[in-house]
């Protein structure tokens, strides 16, 4: 039972769609509801199937030789031309992740009532969108991951170029093509993962099993971390995402920024990570030089920006940065810190993202110097922007705390040097994250009213209802990470383990 | 001794040999604007596509007609692309001889037409089922000369007689360099048969073994459009009458990498490590000149020519694969191109009977007829390799040949200039999604044929990705 | 006379053919040449039947097909320039430029 | 078994030349040279007209050729598909399509100069390509003298063994009759093309 | 009965079920509801931590510690979890009982002061959230747990400071506010992560029973440079007092602190004097065992603490905004905690003495420093100004106030038997037994300065004719719950120094320290009556200045024909704008410039570089394809030559 609504995950978005197909266009209403009850529906049955991994958390998994604790297995014969089979399973960290993605997904068709253009294209698009992160993260076949992973540049671009705003073209584009070439890189090594690793399977389990030799995964590790990390914006593959974000509409921008910007990272711990950790250790050490421009100038260039939307990608480029620091820490506690760095930051952005478009439908403009005071018309938005803001800087009690704290102590802990360098200018740069966070909220929000705005309107029940959910989520795992930590905890340890022993030492533990 | 007991699977090659004589025969019974033909030629080629469905598959060695009539499974299936291709190709024309398009007039003499493009699919065949070189030659030969009459079917249009004049001149160069290429291959062997080619092969090489091995990659990269034969594609596919270039597109291609298919798994086998890296470098440069040539353009046709360029070098690096993978990923691959290529020329002949094909002429169509606008994003994206459509799944399987054997290098490159391909073929979803109307829009009739086969056709490329079809052939069960 | 003495003459005409197919720019200039490329490839086979294959009748049939092929080339692309002529009412090969990028 | 016709002993055995002695050789190196030399003025001549009478005799050298080599039943077929097919045809294209052959369109000398250059590269890297081949220079010839005999090539044409040709056979016939519809129609004037299509001007 | 543990969570869940319930459900449609809630549940509290602190100190364990509760939060890596806990000693208890008093008192106060305000409900919501993050703080058993409420307090300062966001200055402060101490809070966490990463553990009983001994000989890799573990712990230690810099606004990061003044004066009264700036003190007497482990860094604090306490008070000497004059106050306040806590160390060994007043003076300067700033807020609700130009006079009309006013700033200025007498007292001398002369005569010094600006200000504000229009129309008057709490406070202003001082030096002690203490302390007699000397000179100084008969106030209020020094000093050393300058411009301005440049034109760049190289070689395929018939035959012909000779065929 519990096997079917998880394979139902990815199927039922599909099946709106299939479903929809024969409405008519003018049935807005009738399409929107649909939409709307099938990404519920979804909501609560991950929401369910998290609560079920939780609560078999410890019992061994079906596969006693499995690296991987899964639960939920599916294997099924696929492609048999190249061996590929349809597995799916669950484990704490992607049950974690597709809850977020319900989440988003739900409140991305909640905001999206009132986009112009073909409703119906759009919401089809949405679900395909989900559907092709579900299968992501859902998939432990190779073959089957990368499908998913690829399918969402063909959504992206229509969505973006047809119902977005400013350079929507340009943005679109650029978001899909940089995406395109993050993937191909990972296809081009995926290949050598099936044939240098002599397990010839696409499963990633079976992969796992085996050592791959040293001289594939020195060329390898790289052009596969790389590519995952391109869709993770890392520098100095991020310059897709401010353009991307600022001209894609809502949903769009809170499911790209919320869900499929972490497909990259997640990639990068359980494919590149899990699969290659001997080179993991030699190269990592050296990817976190990266991290200076995501972490440390990203929120600089934030500050520099007057686009809502772009503050927001940058922020969210420094957001991830830290989430690579996590993982190039290679530590249990670093690891864990990135997995829940993704969660955290999918709630946080996608409240940024919505609470902005909800602002932009309202005001017709992005520019923070030619808004101010809207917080006395749009309190409720006004504070869901503010809670965002609070959450993007750390502020304790909002799981970006959680996740940042972990991230910093975990990456501590691992001594190269580089690293070290890396993690202290990482702490010390959530002030500028304040700075501009602040700067933001202040202008936009507090001072004098513009006469213009005289008129607006707060929210509606709809747009307050994904606030307030967003921000109890974002609560929720700050105040307590407690079962995050363990379910996480669960799923890292087999990849840390796999990366510690590695045969090439690497630091781990606490010093004294 | 003649044997009258016609074997089954000889059954629709004999109905595509003599049927083009009952096409052409037909209209001697009717009016030049009849639909008799055509009609015929629908019925024929639909019962030889499902006649060869029959013929189960997997059989291993093959079997012989006459002793050197082989048909195999690679055979079999590649017939069946054929036919799709030649089925597809005459649903495709049909709107030609009915009304002009694309500034050209309308075209004449359909049972003719239908019966060069029997003819040409009947080359095919005879690629495929060859034994010997003399055959392989003449298969490729039949499959090529109809193409230049039809490029030059359009008798008023100045364009095509141009076409086909560039078409023929370059296309005779390339069969000398063909003949060379045989004749040194012949010289080398003695023989011309490929089990005493590949025998001698085996033995030893020299010179003249790699002088005709060169000479005969250069003579089907020229059919093949390889890097630098492909000059004359682009003005060749902008010049002919459009079903002809999708025909042009598809046939012809088949049919050129099944030549060099049959030749490489073929007499070449026990060399095949030392051919590699010519394959592996004609097909990293054919699709990066492909791309970049696709890059700006603005005339649809001419557009596709490019994308079939560079769709020619990805399917060149299926080569490098060890045999089996290679031929069911050329097989899988050239079904997905050939529906997802149809798909898109479809649509561009919707948009041509009513405007020029060009991309400007796609503006406005995703508000005028949305479903048209989906399934041209879903051909393009399929042509562009994106998941889960089928061209996905079919450059894949090519990569997967190129990988098995090692070259990650050409892949990864072939895997690059994907994304080079996906920014043009985003280009052209652009024009048709994005861009404003100029003015007013003359408005799209879609007749339910061509209605049909489009949906036919989308959802072709939806779901063949999914689906693992080519482990037998459909109605194989029946074994006839 | 021998075997090398048999190609290399093949390998003058073919060049001799090149030459013309470039120097010139009438289309049946072209085509003329283009013969004499496809003459020498039909040399080469005779000379390999003669001096080394063990199977030599093949050689020589197959030189048959050759020039049935050529004809029927030749025929065809007669056909094409001659409706050619009938539109651009010239066989100048460097005015063939209506289609280009 | 078979006859060796060339002369062993004034062979150089240092060079892949052999050494242009005996009636064979002297009549293969006339023929060569008229063949060739025909061949040039065949593409290097102003007029079209005379260019195909050049090409004629080109093809008879061809086919003289074809008889030292034994083959004579190819040298006869060449020189009446050839000369008395092709080169007719091509005679009667160029009355069709020009005055009296006159070829109106000089080339510029660069042009000429660089085509040259373009095709004595491409022989001169094609024979050094072929000569490190061991046993291309020794005179040996391997073929029966009737090799090319009317019986033999009708045997092996119409065979039904591996090692008969008639499939090949029967194909060709499919391509001749193909070339045939398709020349047709492509040459004829269709009736609509003397007067304009009703359906086109609308 | 109730016990222990209950109240202690009770303390905590009160003020947070206020801001819930208030924040969530009663907003500001519900005003009276909020305020009436607000004030029950912080009097719970306060009534909870009174009776916590009467049964902890009337217990047997009373100086030792006590954890209530101590829940694991997040586990890190085997000791090193975070847990959310309570630990009750006598530092955490006095603080425990202040801050709930002064919340409470607050809370009353703020029903008359924000009476017209429409944003009420938000107001006691936020004011609650406050609370329960300070009380947080203080019960804080591990540095962690420290972490997360020293960042809920600052959150809670800057919505409040912002509270009338609609004000601009107000907004810019809030936000000033914020990113200093997030600034130095930057470095607390670095502390944090660097401490916790040798010692393993956050926890304040592990880090303050620290020995130096087994980190000397291990080495750290701090990215610039390797150091010795124990080296390591020095500069954590100073990392950590950053953090206790910031939020204690010591120089040069006290800006903030005036400029926070915008915001309700109820708010400048508990945060911005009483509980949340002396954090860094509380952060700084809570780890006193490991930073007199790391004995440079005490130095390091007592100097800081010195300077901005001289430097405060000579700023607030010259001050007119009376809400800023009791914002330098507190700062020069603050440095003296902070210098007392630095004072300890003479040499390698450590007194307590500096530990002690310095904990007594949070104690009495909370009272006596809140109930200043309600009087001030009371004034200003009155005459609509902060400005003492508009003052003047109110003595006779709000008389409740200006006794309460007067017990305040003997207090303040050390004036026995007034509460700030006895720890102020209680600080010189330890600044005196600690050896550290020159900054005994700095805090005499200022303690002469304190009792010349209070007393400026009292003059000024209560004295002489009234300036201000409506207090000449009689308009004035005193509000019942603004009255209330300023006088309940003046109580504790005037005895919490009596009879707080024999609990403090019984009960209060640092704990157990890890170096040599000094047995033998200078016992100075004298010291208290010169304090009391220079306090009486300094008042008769002002008196004579701007009460006397003679006095010119009219001159002493004028601004336009001031010297140099004077000038300076009025415009606060200038540093509001040297901050703009440097950081505005320079660090915010010029790095973000200059790293959007190097996104924008060099990234960008080299992408458009990218794009326009692929176009142009499309261009070159492109112009191949003229349409030229011989060009294409050329092709064929090179394409041969070209796979011949690149094809790697073995020819």
């Amino acid at each position: 039972m519990d096997i079917l609504l998880f394979n139902l995950i990815w199927v039922i978005p599909l099946l709106t769609v299939l479903v929809c197909i024969p409405i008519p266009a003018s049935h807005a209403k009738l399409l929107r509801g649909l939409h709307t009850a099938s990404a519920s529906a979804v909501l609560l049955m991950v929401c369910y199937l998290a609560y079920r991994v939780f609560m078999l958390s410890g019992t061994p998994a079906s596969d006693a030789a499995s690296p991987l604790v899964l639960r939920f297995l599916t294997d099924i014969p696929w492609l048999t031309m190249f061996n590929a089979h349809y597995i799916v399973g669950a484990d704490g960290l992607n049950i974690l992740l597709l809850a977020l993605t319900a989440f988003i997904v739900w409140g991305g068709v909640l905001v999206s009532y009132n986009i112009k253009g073909n409703q119906k294209v759009f919401f089809a698009l949405i679900q395909l969108l989900a559907t092709s992160v579900y299968g992501v993260y859902m998939s432990f076949d190779l073959v089957l991951f990368f499908v998913f992973y690829e399918m969402e540049a063909l959504c992206m671009y229509l969505m973006i170029a047809c119902y977005g705003s400013g350079r929507r073209d340009y943005g679109g584009k650029k978001l899909t093509l940089t995406l395109a070439f993050g993937s191909s890189m990972i296809l081009a090594t995926l290949f050598g993962l099936y044939f240098e690793s002599g397990a010839n399977s696409w499963n990633l389990i079976e992969i796992a099993k085996t050592t791959i030799p040293m001289e594939f995964q020195m060329w390898a590790f790289p052009l596969m971390f790389m590519g995952f990390a391109v869709s993770s914006s890392l520098f100095p593959f991020h310059f897709w995402s401010p353009d991307g974000h600022s001209a894609a509409p809502t949903a769009v921008s809170m499911l790209a920024a919320g869900v499929m910007m972490k497909m990259g990272a997640y990639g990068c711990l359980r494919v590149a990570m899990f699969l290659m950790p001997e080179a993991a250790k030699v190269w990592l050490p050296y990817v976190v030089a990266l991290l200076i421009f995501n972490v440390v100038l990203g929120p600089f260039i934030a500050l520099r920006h007057k686009d809502l939307k772009y503050i927001t990608a940058y922020s969210s480029i420094s957001h991830l940065g830290l989430i690579f620091l996590g993982l190039a820490a290679m530590t249990p506690v670093g690891l864990r810190g990135a997995s829940l760095q993704m969660i955290s930051h999918g709630f946080l952005t996608g409240l940024f993202f919505a609470t902005i478009g909800m602002i932009y439908e309202r005001t017709h403009t992005r520019d923070i110097t030619e808004m101010g005071g809207i917080m006395r018309k749009m309190p409720f938005l006004g504070v869901g922007f503010v809670i965002a803001g609070f959450a993007g800087l750390g502020l304790p009690g909002f799981s970006g705390f959680i996740a940042e704290s972990n991230i910093f102590i975990g990456a501590f802990q691992q001594e190269s040097t580089l690293t070290r360098i890396v993690t202290i200018l990482a702490i010390l740069s959530i002030t500028t994250t304040a700075v501009y966070i602040l700067q933001t909220a202040n202008r936009m929000l507090h001072g004098p009213l513009p006469q213009k705005y005289e008129g607006l309107t707060d929210g509606c029940f709809r747009e307050k209802l994904v606030i307030v959910v967003l921000v109890a989520c974002l609560l929720f795992i700050g105040v307590c990470p407690g079962p995050f930590a363990d379910l996480l905890d669960q799923s890292i340890a087999p990849i840390f383990a796999k990366i510690s022993a590695a045969t090439q030492p690497v630091t781990s533990g606490i010093g004294g | 001794m003649f044997d009258f007991n016609i074997p089954g699977f000889i059954v629709p090659d004999i109905l595509l040999l003599i049927f083009p004589f009952i096409v052409i025969g037909s209209r001697l019974f009717c009016s030049a604007q009849s639909k008799v033909p055509w009609r015929i030629a629908n019925i024929g080629f639909i019962a030889i596509f499902v006649l060869l469905n029959l013929i189960p598959i997997a059989t291993g060695e093959g079997r012989f007609f006459i002793t050197n009539w082989r048909v195999d499974d690679f055979g079999v299936l590649m017939r069946e692309v054929l036919m799709v291709s030649a089925i597809l190709g005459i649903w495709f024309a049909k709107d030609y001889f009915e009304h002009g398009a694309d500034g050209k007039p309308q075209m004449h003499q359909i049972a003719e037409f239908i019966g060069a493009i029997a003819f040409a699919t009947f080359g095919g065949f005879t690629v495929v089922s060859a034994c010997d070189m003399l055959t392989l030659f003449l298969g490729l030969e039949i499959a090529t000369i109809p193409m230049y009459a039809l490029t030059a079917w359009n008798k008023k249009d100045q364009l095509g007689s141009e076409a086909a004049t560039k078409y023929i001149l370059m296309g005779s160069v390339a069969t000398a360099f063909e003949l060379f290429g045989f004749s040194y291959l012949y010289g080398f062997a003695g023989s011309l048969h490929f089990s005493e080619i590949q025998a001698a092969v085996a033995t030893g090489t020299s010179p003249l073994l790699w002088v005709a091995v060169l000479f005969l990659f250069c003579g089907i990269g020229f059919k093949l459009t390889l890097f630098p034969f492909y000059t004359w594609a682009p003005d060749v596919y902008e010049g002919a009458p459009t079903p002809v270039t999708a025909v042009l597109s598809v046939t012809s291609k088949a049919t050129a990498i099944a030549f060099l298919a049959v030749l490489v798994f073929g007499p070449l086998q026990p060399v095949i490590d030392k051919i590699n890296p010519l394959i592996a470098l004609l097909a990293g440069t054919t699709l990066f000149v492909g791309n970049l040539g696709a890059l700006k353009q603005s005339r649809l046709r001419r557009f596709m020519a490019y994308s079939s360029i560079a769709q020619a070098g990805y399917i060149m690096v299926a080569l490098l694969g060890p045999e089996a993978t290679a031929k069911t990923a050329i097989i899988y691959y050239l079904f997905v191109y050939a529906v997802s290529n149809y798909l898109a020329f479809f649509i561009f002949g919707i948009i041509g009977h009513h405007r020029e094909e060009t991309f400007a002429s796609l503006r406005g169509l995703s508000k005028q007829d949305v479903n048209l606008a989906i399934a041209l994003a879903i051909s393009m994206f399929s042509l562009a390799g994106i998941p889960p459509l089928a061209g996905f799944f079919g450059k894949f399987h090519l990569f997967f040949c190129g990988a098995a054997n090692g070259h990650y290098m050409l892949v990864a490159f072939a895997v690059l200039n994907n994304v080079l391909a996906l920014f043009y073929y985003i280009q052209l979803i652009k024009s048709a999604w994005v861009d404003e109307p100029d003015g007013h829009l003359t408005p799209l009739r879609l007749t339910k044929r061509q209605r049909g086969v489009i949906i036919l056709l989308s959802v072709m490329v939806v779901i063949l990705g999914f689906l693992p079809f080519l482990s037998n052939n459909v109605f194989a069960g029946f074994n006839f | 006379m021998n075997l090398l003495n048999c190609l290399v003459l093949a390998f003058l005409l073919f060049g001799i053919g090149v030459w013309g197919l470039m120097r010139r720019r009438h289309l049946i200039g072209m085509l003329i040449s283009i013969e004499l490329m496809l003459n020498a490839a039909n040399i080469n086979f005779i000379s390999f039947a003669y001096f080394t294959a063990h199977d030599a009748t093949a050689g020589a049939l197959f030189s048959i097909f050759v020039i049935a092929v050529t004809a029927c080339e030749m025929a065809i692309a007669l056909a094409i320039i001659v409706t050619m002529y009938r539109r651009h009412k010239s066989l100048d090969a460097d005015q063939l430029r209506d289609l280009h990028d | 078994m078979f006859p060796n016709l060339s002369i062993p002993g004034l062979q150089m055995p240092d060079l892949p030349f052999a050494f242009p002695m005996g009636g064979m050789d002297l009549a293969f190196y006339a023929v060569a040279i008229v063949m060739l030399i025909t061949a040039v003025f065949t593409v290097a001549v102003k007029n079209i007209l005379q260019s195909a009478v050049f090409l004629i005799f080109s093809f008879v050298a061809t086919a003289i050729l074809y008889m030292l080599l034994h083959a004579e039943f190819i040298a006869l077929a060449q020189v009446m598909v050839y000369v008395g097919g092709v080169v007719i045809f091509v005679v009667f294209t160029i009355l069709l399509t020009s005055r009296l052959g006159e070829d109106a369109f000089t080339t510029k000398i660069p042009r000429v100069f660089a085509a040259f250059a373009l095709s004595i590269a491409f022989v001169f890297v094609m024979v050094k390509c072929i000569l490190p081949t061991p046993e291309i220079a020794s005179g040996t010839v391997s073929a029966a003298t009737d090799y090319s005999s009317l019986e033999n090539i009708s045997l092996r044409l119409l065979g039904y063994d591996v090692s008969g040709f008639i499939i090949p056979f029967e194909v060709v016939s499919v391509l001749l009759l193909m070339t045939l519809i398709c020349a047709i129609t492509v040459a004829r004037r269709s009736k609509d093309e003397m007067e304009p299509n009703p359906k086109e001007v609308k | 009965m109730i016990n222990d543990t209950t109240l202690g969570y009770l303390i905590l869940i009160l003020p947070f079920l206020t801001f819930a319930i208030n924040g969530l459900f009663l907003g500001n449609k519900n005003a009276k509801a909020a305020a009436g809630l607000a004030v029950t549940f912080n009097g719970l509290a306060f009534a909870s931590a009174a009776m916590v602190a009467f049964h902890y100190f009337t217990s047997v364990v009373a100086p030792q510690k006590v954890v209530l509760f101590d829940h694991s939060f997040i586990p890190f890596a085997g000791e090193l979890v975070a847990r959310i806990g309570m630990l009750i000693d006598p530092l955490s208890v006095m603080m425990l009982v202040v801050v709930t008093f002064i919340s409470f008192m607050v809370n009353i106060y703020s029903i008359g002061y924000m009476r017209e305000d429409r944003a009420m409900g938000r107001f006691f919501a936020l004011l609650s959230l406050f609370s329960f993050s300070m009380l947080g703080l203080v019960v804080a058993t591990n540095l962690f747990q420290m972490f997360i409420f020293w960042e809920l307090v600052g959150v809670s300062s800057y919505l409040l400071i912002g509270f009338w966001y609609h004000k601009p200055s107000a907004v810019s402060a809030s936000k000033q506010a914020f990113i200093l101490t997030r600034f130095a809070d930057s470095f607390f966490l670095l502390g944090i992560v660097l401490v916790s990463y040798v010692v393993g553990s956050f926890d304040f009983t592990t880090i303050n029973s620290l020995t130096m001994f087994p980190f000397r000989n291990e080495t750290i890799d701090m990215g610039i440079c390797v150091m010795s573990k124990s080296s390591a712990l020095i500069l954590g230690s100073i990392l950590i007092f950053t953090g206790g810099w910031g939020k204690s606004a010591m120089f040069p990061m006290h800006i903030w602190l005036p400029n926070a003044m915008e915001g309700p004066t109820p708010v400048s009264s508990i945060i911005h004097s009483a509980t949340m700036v002396v954090a860094g003190v509380y952060l700084v007497a809570r780890l006193f065992p490991f930073f007199a482990v790391c004995g440079d860094s005490l130095t390091l604090i007592m100097w800081v603490g010195a300077f901005t306490m001289v430097f405060a008070a000579v700023i607030a000497c010259t001050q007119k905004d009376i809400k800023r004059i009791l914002a330098y106050s507190t700062l020069s306040q603050l440095g003296y905690m902070m210098f007392a806590l630095g004072a300890c160390k003479i040499g390698q060994a450590i007194i307590t003495t500096g530990w002690t007043a310095s904990t007594f003076h949070i104690f009495t300067h909370a009272f006596f420093k809140c109930s200043l700033f309600l009087i001030a807020g009371s004034l200003i609700h009155q005459v609509h100004t902060n400005d003492l130009d508009a003052m003047g006079g109110l003595r006779k009309k709000m008389p409740l106030t200006y006794a309460c006013a007067l017990i305040s700033i003997f207090a303040i200025s050390g004036i026995p038997p007034f509460s700030g007498f006895f720890s102020k007292d209680e600080i010189i001398l330890a600044a005196f037994q600690g050896q550290h002369y020159a900054v005994f005569a700095l805090a005499l010094l200022t303690s002469g300065l304190t009792t010349f600006y209070m007393f400026r200000l009292f003059f000024l504000a209560f004295h002489g004719e009234p300036r201000h229009e409506g207090v000449k129309a009689g308009h004035v008057h005193e509000d019942f719950f603004m009255t209330l709490p300023v006088v309940i406070l003046a109580i504790p202003a005037l005895l919490s120094g009596i009879l707080g001082k024999g609990l403090f030096e019984h009960f209060f002690t640092p704990g157990k320290l890890h170096v040599p203490t000094m047995l033998k302390l200078a016992h100075a007699e004298w010291i208290p009556f010169v304090a009391i000397g220079v306090a009486v000179l300094a008042l008769l100084i002002a008196w004579f200045l701007y009460a006397s008969p003679k006095a010119k106030i009219q001159r002493a209020l004028d601004d336009t024909n001031r010297c140099g020094i004077y000038k300076i000093i009025y415009h606060k050393f200038y540093f509001d704008e040297m901050y703009y300058t440097v950081v505005r411009q320079f660090i915010f301005g010029g790095v973000a410039r200059v790293s959007r440049a190097f996104n924008d034109y060099v990234i960008e760049g080299l992408l458009a570089f990218s794009i326009w190289f692929i176009h142009k070689l499309g261009d070159l395929v492109r112009t191949a394809q003229a349409g030229y018939l011989p060009f294409y035959l050329g092709t064929l012909i090179v394409g041969v030559l070209i796979w011949r000779f690149f094809g790697q065929l073995p020819l």
